[in-house]
């Protein structure tokens, strides 16, 4: 597949995830919140597409924004918004808030300074078509511990959810 | 540019592969044309067919038999007032049924109408369907939470929750059907819609007689959970209408409503394609493997022709059978031209050139107009579900069946 | 019904019978406690129907009348007791259950009280609504003009 | 979203302010104006998520006064008003209240009219029974019987508009016997009937009786115990569902019922499936009396000698009859006077739809719909 305008995309996905994951902690009503976190993993999966992993981006739209972010809306509807939208948005944490943000930054521009040497040689280009082989043969062979963990963390996870529930009924 | 537009006529592969923009942009016109009608025919033929189970005529009075209705309909549609809640969340409200529309037209970019004929095929074909028809859910929670109402509000809650169990069953069940992708010759599966049915072509199989009978069971469980997913009888119960009024779209009216419904067929529609694509050989024509040969080649490419034909003679019966009162001459007429135009169609079908290219097409049609068919059956003959019932049979009955398949056809496909 | 008679004596006012159907006519201040006896002891066990009667002249204006039957008696009971204009009457909620809404029918347009009725609202009419139209003195198209003017926004409903 | 109108009732629908998270408790309101509650009827449901935690009636829309007309009209004036509270079993009203006043009159019908009088009140119960299908039907979310049902239903108001010009609304009967004599062709019409609806009563269990989706909305739902019908006043095919067999028209028979052969269907576990069943047996019940009436008609005259001006002795009665919903009574108070002091109608939907909350407590709103279907009301009839 030859790429076609790659630097428009690339800067219209960015502003769009950008602009939307400002929108998330800037909307008062939480669903528009959720609404505007979906867009952005929507962009995010954009991005994906334009790395060359199909794969991961196909993964990004059905789960997050077609599963979780399903199960967030639900939450958030069932929960009375009428008291959310009176309490202040800004709470008074926005001091940490800042120091986090300034941390973050400050390890941004430090990647961003040393460049590519961070970063394992790792970008012999792979074949697109074999994307999603390349993947599975990784999750299943090198990193087969990590992937067994997770699932069983996953598990307990679940396990977990259902017998909190389950004490309420 | 006249040279740009019927080289890739020769050429073999879809034009999103091919990155011809143009021929692109004129595959989606078609595809999405073609699906409008689609969803206009269906609706017709739901109500006529429908009615016909029921003792009843259904319409008759806009055109011959009312092939006119929908036309009529949209007309009705369109021009009604369209009212929005005062409470409603308006933003929201407006969204909705366009996420609904979006993700169930979407899917129609990867589905492969023949070995050309797709607008693109995106080696994660399969998954990019799974997971853009999955955001139809959130149009469905928007609007029932958007319209501020109760009824909205619990039908959206039962749509999502049913939409979200049901993926899963239907998710093991596509994932089953990749896994024989993988047994092929070459050795590797694809995710890829038209690999799909390429890989059937290759091991002569339909997917839904390989393994009998896994690949069978997971065809049902496909097919039970398709019918949950597009919210349809009888696992209609986000929309059932003796309990809430309308479900999630109760408050929507006018253009906005008929959005959900276009959105609805659509992905009626697209789902009966994948049905179509994974199990039951996509675009491929009946026993490829069997009646080879130059001959029987010939006898399948002529049968598009003679069904349109065929259609043209109903119609011309319909003519001869109306009354020859004055009152009726306008139908007569009308039908008589309907008539003409199917038989016409047949007859240009018959074109070497185009029986050729168009073959592959009425195929993948047929097999999905059978699809659409049983959906009315369903609506004229179940009851409906309650809501754990549907659950359960979700969760107890179809997720184990098709886990279980999944880990046969994983077990049966290394050992054999 | 001739043992009721002799253990309550003069409490028991009548017992006929016309046109083949059993009635007995109750002192209002033992109907309740006989028609616990009837439900447990006789076993009348289904109140087929409450309701009661306007004779405006009378001393006592309301005739209550309860229905029942007996399913392992096949048998049918008329029970009648006269009430005052202001009196209540203890409910029978507690002895049959379906009395529940009937006995709401009968407050709703006769205007009798029932005492410990577990939700003695208007039934049929709107709650707001004044007067009792099953009595005599409310004529057959007399209505709540107020009502109508404030909740149907017209002048008159007639 | 909490609902803004309070108003008093025993659910304690003006809820206290919810917290943040404790907001799972909600109140829908049904109807009045609801595909599924059979014309006005108003359900006020509290739910836990789908579960029914309450509910309350909110009744009255339809009301008519019809007690009120009654004591303003003469006897035969307020005939024609029955009718209208049960409208889809006007002919069953009718006869209870010919047969209540002429009981006061001290009267009995010829028995030619007796016999009438029961062709055409089975009649109407297999009409009845065929609308409440169809709409139960439809109501779990089955379209199909609802035209099926429809249809052959039709054929019943073919035979009442020959017979008496109305279709629904039929007036049928007159205090003393019958007004009409039947119409050539009246028995023709009716063996013809009864030969034609059986298969059709088959097709309908065809559709439904063994369709597991059917079997499974309808089994366990809405049950109520035998006790638990009798406390409330519970008649009608809702009572006999729950094992008590016991049907006015062999307890205490009226009209010409004592002459027929027939039995009394009854259920075991008193959940909608066996009311179901009950009344899928009834039709075939209302046939075989149709049947052996139609055959044994006699001859004779049709009307009792009855006055033109009616004034009954002064004294009161109670008639009931086993109408298709139930026990429907008329308790009627004479003066001696030309109009009746009192009317007291005793409708069975108005008793029966009491039973819901019972029915429907702790189970899901989708039982709702199927009790109220079930339970087969009439709003007319519940309000009067």
């Amino acid at each position: 597949m030859t790429p076609v305008a790659t630097p428009f995309f690339f800067y219209f996905l960015s502003a769009l995830t950008l602009g939307s994951a400002f929108l998330v902690i800037t909307c008062k009503n939480a669903v528009h919140s959720a609404l505007a976190l979906i867009l952005g993993l929507l962009g995010q999966a954009g991005l994906y597409l334009m790395l060359y992993a199909p794969f991961v981006a196909g993964v990004q739209i059905m789960l997050y924004a077609g599963g979780i972010m399903v199960l967030f809306l639900f939450v958030i509807m069932l929960v009375n918004l009428d008291r959310a939208l009176k309490e202040e948005q800004f709470s008074r944490q926005w001091l940490a808030g800042c120091l986090a943000a300034i941390i973050l930054g400050a390890l941004f521009v430090g990647v961003l300074m040393r460049g590519k040497a961070l970063f394992p040689a790792s970008s012999e280009q792979i074949a697109e078509a074999s994307n999603t082989q390349q993947i599975g043969e990784l999750l299943y062979g090198p990193y087969m511990f990590a992937f067994e963990i997770a699932s069983l963390l996953l598990l307990v996870a679940i396990i977990g959810a259902v017998v909190m529930a389950k004490k309420r009924i | 540019m006249l040279d740009a537009l019927t080289s890739y006529l020769s050429s073999d592969t879809t034009p999103g592969q091919a990155g011809n923009v143009l021929w692109a942009l004129i595959y989606i016109l078609i595809v999405f044309g073609g699906v409008s009608v689609a969803v206009m025919a269906m609706n017709w033929l739901e109500r006529k067919a429908l009615a016909h189970f029921q003792i009843r005529l259904g319409p008759m009075r806009v055109g011959p038999h009312g092939l006119l209705q929908p036309i009529a309909d949209a007309i009705k549609l369109l021009t009604k007032e369209d009212i929005i809640p005062e409470r409603a969340d308006r933003l929201v409200f407006w969204i909705a049924p366009l996420i609904i529309l979006c993700a169930s037209f979407a899917v129609y970019v990867v589905i492969p109408f023949g070995p050309t004929h797709a607008i693109t095929d995106l080696n994660i074909g399969i998954l990019f369907m799974l997971g853009v028809s999955s955001l139809s859910v959130l149009g469905v929670v928007m609007a029932g939470w958007a319209s501020n109402s109760h009824y909205p509000l619990i039908g959206s809650l039962r749509s999502s929750a049913q939409m979200i169990s049901y993926e899963v069953a239907m998710g093991m069940a596509v994932v089953s059907a990749i896994l024989m992708t993988s047994l092929n010759r070459s050795g590797t599966g694809t995710l890829s819609m038209i690999g799909i049915v390429e890989a059937q072509q290759q091991q002569q199989i339909w997917y839904l007689f390989k393994f009998f009978p896994l690949g069978f069971l997971a065809f049902v469980v496909f097919a039970i959970a398709m019918v949950a997913e597009t919210n349809r009888a009888p696992f209609d119960l986000p929309e059932a209408e003796s309990e809430l009024t309308a479900g999630f779209h109760t408050e929507y009216s006018g253009l906005r409503w008929s959005l959900f419904m276009l959105g609805e067929y659509a992905a009626m529609i697209a789902v009966s394609s994948i049905a179509v694509t994974l199990w039951l050989g996509g675009w491929l024509r009946p026993f490829p493997n069997a009646l080879t040969g130059a001959t029987w080649d010939l006898v399948f490419s002529l049968v598009p022709g003679f069904s349109f034909l065929a259609l043209a003679a109903v119609a011309w019966i319909g003519v001869i059978r109306m009354p020859k009162d004055p009152y009726f001459r306008v139908q007569t007429l009308g039908l008589a031209a309907f008539g003409l135009l199917l038989g016409l169609i047949g007859l240009v079908l018959f074109a070497p050139p185009v029986r050729e290219r168009i073959q592959d097409i009425f195929w993948f049609t047929a097999k999905v107009a059978f699809f659409m068919y049983m959906y009315i059956w369903y609506r004229a003959t179940f009851p409906r579900y309650r809501f754990d019932q549907l659950m359960r049979v979700g969760w107890k009955v179809l997720l184990p069946i098709s886990l279980g398949v999944l880990i046969g056809t994983a077990v049966v496909g290394v050992v054999f | 019904m001739t043992k009721l008679k002799t253990r309550y004596g003069s409490g028991v006012r009548e017992a006929s019978s016309y046109v083949g159907q059993n009635c007995l006519i109750l002192d209002s201040s033992i109907t309740h406690e006989i028609l616990n006896i009837l439900c447990q002891e006789e076993e009348f066990d289904y109140c087929v129907d409450l309701t009661a009667v306007h004779y405006p002249k009378r001393e006592k204006p309301f005739d209550l009348v309860w229905i029942l039957y007996s399913f392992p008696r096949n048998q049918r009971l008329r029970v009648k007791t006269m009430l005052g204009e202001q009196e209540s009457f203890p409910s029978s909620v507690p002895i049959w259950s379906g009395t529940n809404w009937l006995e709401r029918e009968v407050y709703d347009m006769f205007g009798i009280r029932f005492d410990g009725h577990p939700d003695l609202r208007r039934i049929l009419l709107p709650e707001d609504w004044k007067g009792h139209p099953l009595r005599k003195d409310y004529g057959i198209i007399e209505q709540d003009q107020q009502w109508v003017q404030a909740h149907l926004g017209i002048e008159s409903g007639q | 979203m909490p609902d803004s109108t309070p108003f008093p009732s025993q659910l304690e629908l003006s809820q206290p302010e919810k917290t943040f998270l404790d907001s799972n408790e909600l109140i829908l309101n049904m109807g009045p104006q609801h595909p599924a509650t059979h014309g006005v009827l108003r359900v006020i449901l509290k739910l836990d998520g789908e579960k029914v935690l309450g509910t309350e009636c909110v009744i009255g829309y339809l009301h008519r006064g019809v007690e009120k007309i009654g004591e303003n009209r003469t006897y035969a004036m307020f005939n024609p008003y029955v009718d209208r509270m049960d409208y889809v079993a006007a002919v069953s009203n009718g006869l209870g209240y010919c047969e209540a006043v002429e009981k006061l009159l001290q009267v009995e019908a010829p028995r030619r009219a007796n016999y009438i009088r029961v062709i055409l009140t089975e009649l109407n119960r297999l009409a009845s029974h065929m609308l409440w299908l169809g709409t139960h039907a439809l109501d779990i979310g089955a379209m199909t019987p609802l035209f099926y049902t429809f249809r052959d239903r039709e054929e019943i108001l073919k035979i009442f508009e020959k017979y008496c010009g109305a279709r629904l609304t039929t007036h049928a009967f007159r205090i003393g016997g019958c007004l009409y004599e039947t119409y050539d062709g009246f028995e023709r019409d009716v063996k013809k009937f009864i030969d034609f609806v059986p298969p059709k009563i088959d097709e309908y269990e065809e559709l439904l009786t063994s369709n597991r989706i059917w079997v499974e909305r309808t089994k366990n739902v809405g049950k109520i115990s035998a006790d638990d019908c009798k406390a409330l006043g519970v008649t009608g095919p809702v009572l006999r569902a729950s094992g008590v067999k016991w049907d006015i028209r062999k307890a205490l028979p009226y009209a010409a019922y004592p002459e027929f052969a027939f039995e009394i269907p009854v259920g075991a576990n008193g959940d909608t499936y066996d009311r179901y069943l009950v009344r899928m047996q009834e039709m075939r019940q209302s046939l075989a009396i149709i049947r052996q009436a139609v055959e044994g008609i006699p001859e004779g005259p049709i009307m009792a000698k009855v006055p033109k001006v009616m004034k009954p002795p002064a004294g009161e009665v109670y008639h009931s009859i086993e109408a298709p919903k139930g026990e429907l009574g008329y308790f009627i108070v004479s003066d001696g006077s030309t109009q009746p002091y009192r009317v007291r109608v005793r409708p069975p939907s108005f008793v029966n739809l009491q039973a819901l909350d019972l029915m429907v407590r702790g189970q899901l709103v989708a039982d709702v719909i199927a009790v109220v279907g079930t339970l087969d009301i009439v709003l007319g009839e519940v309000d009067r």
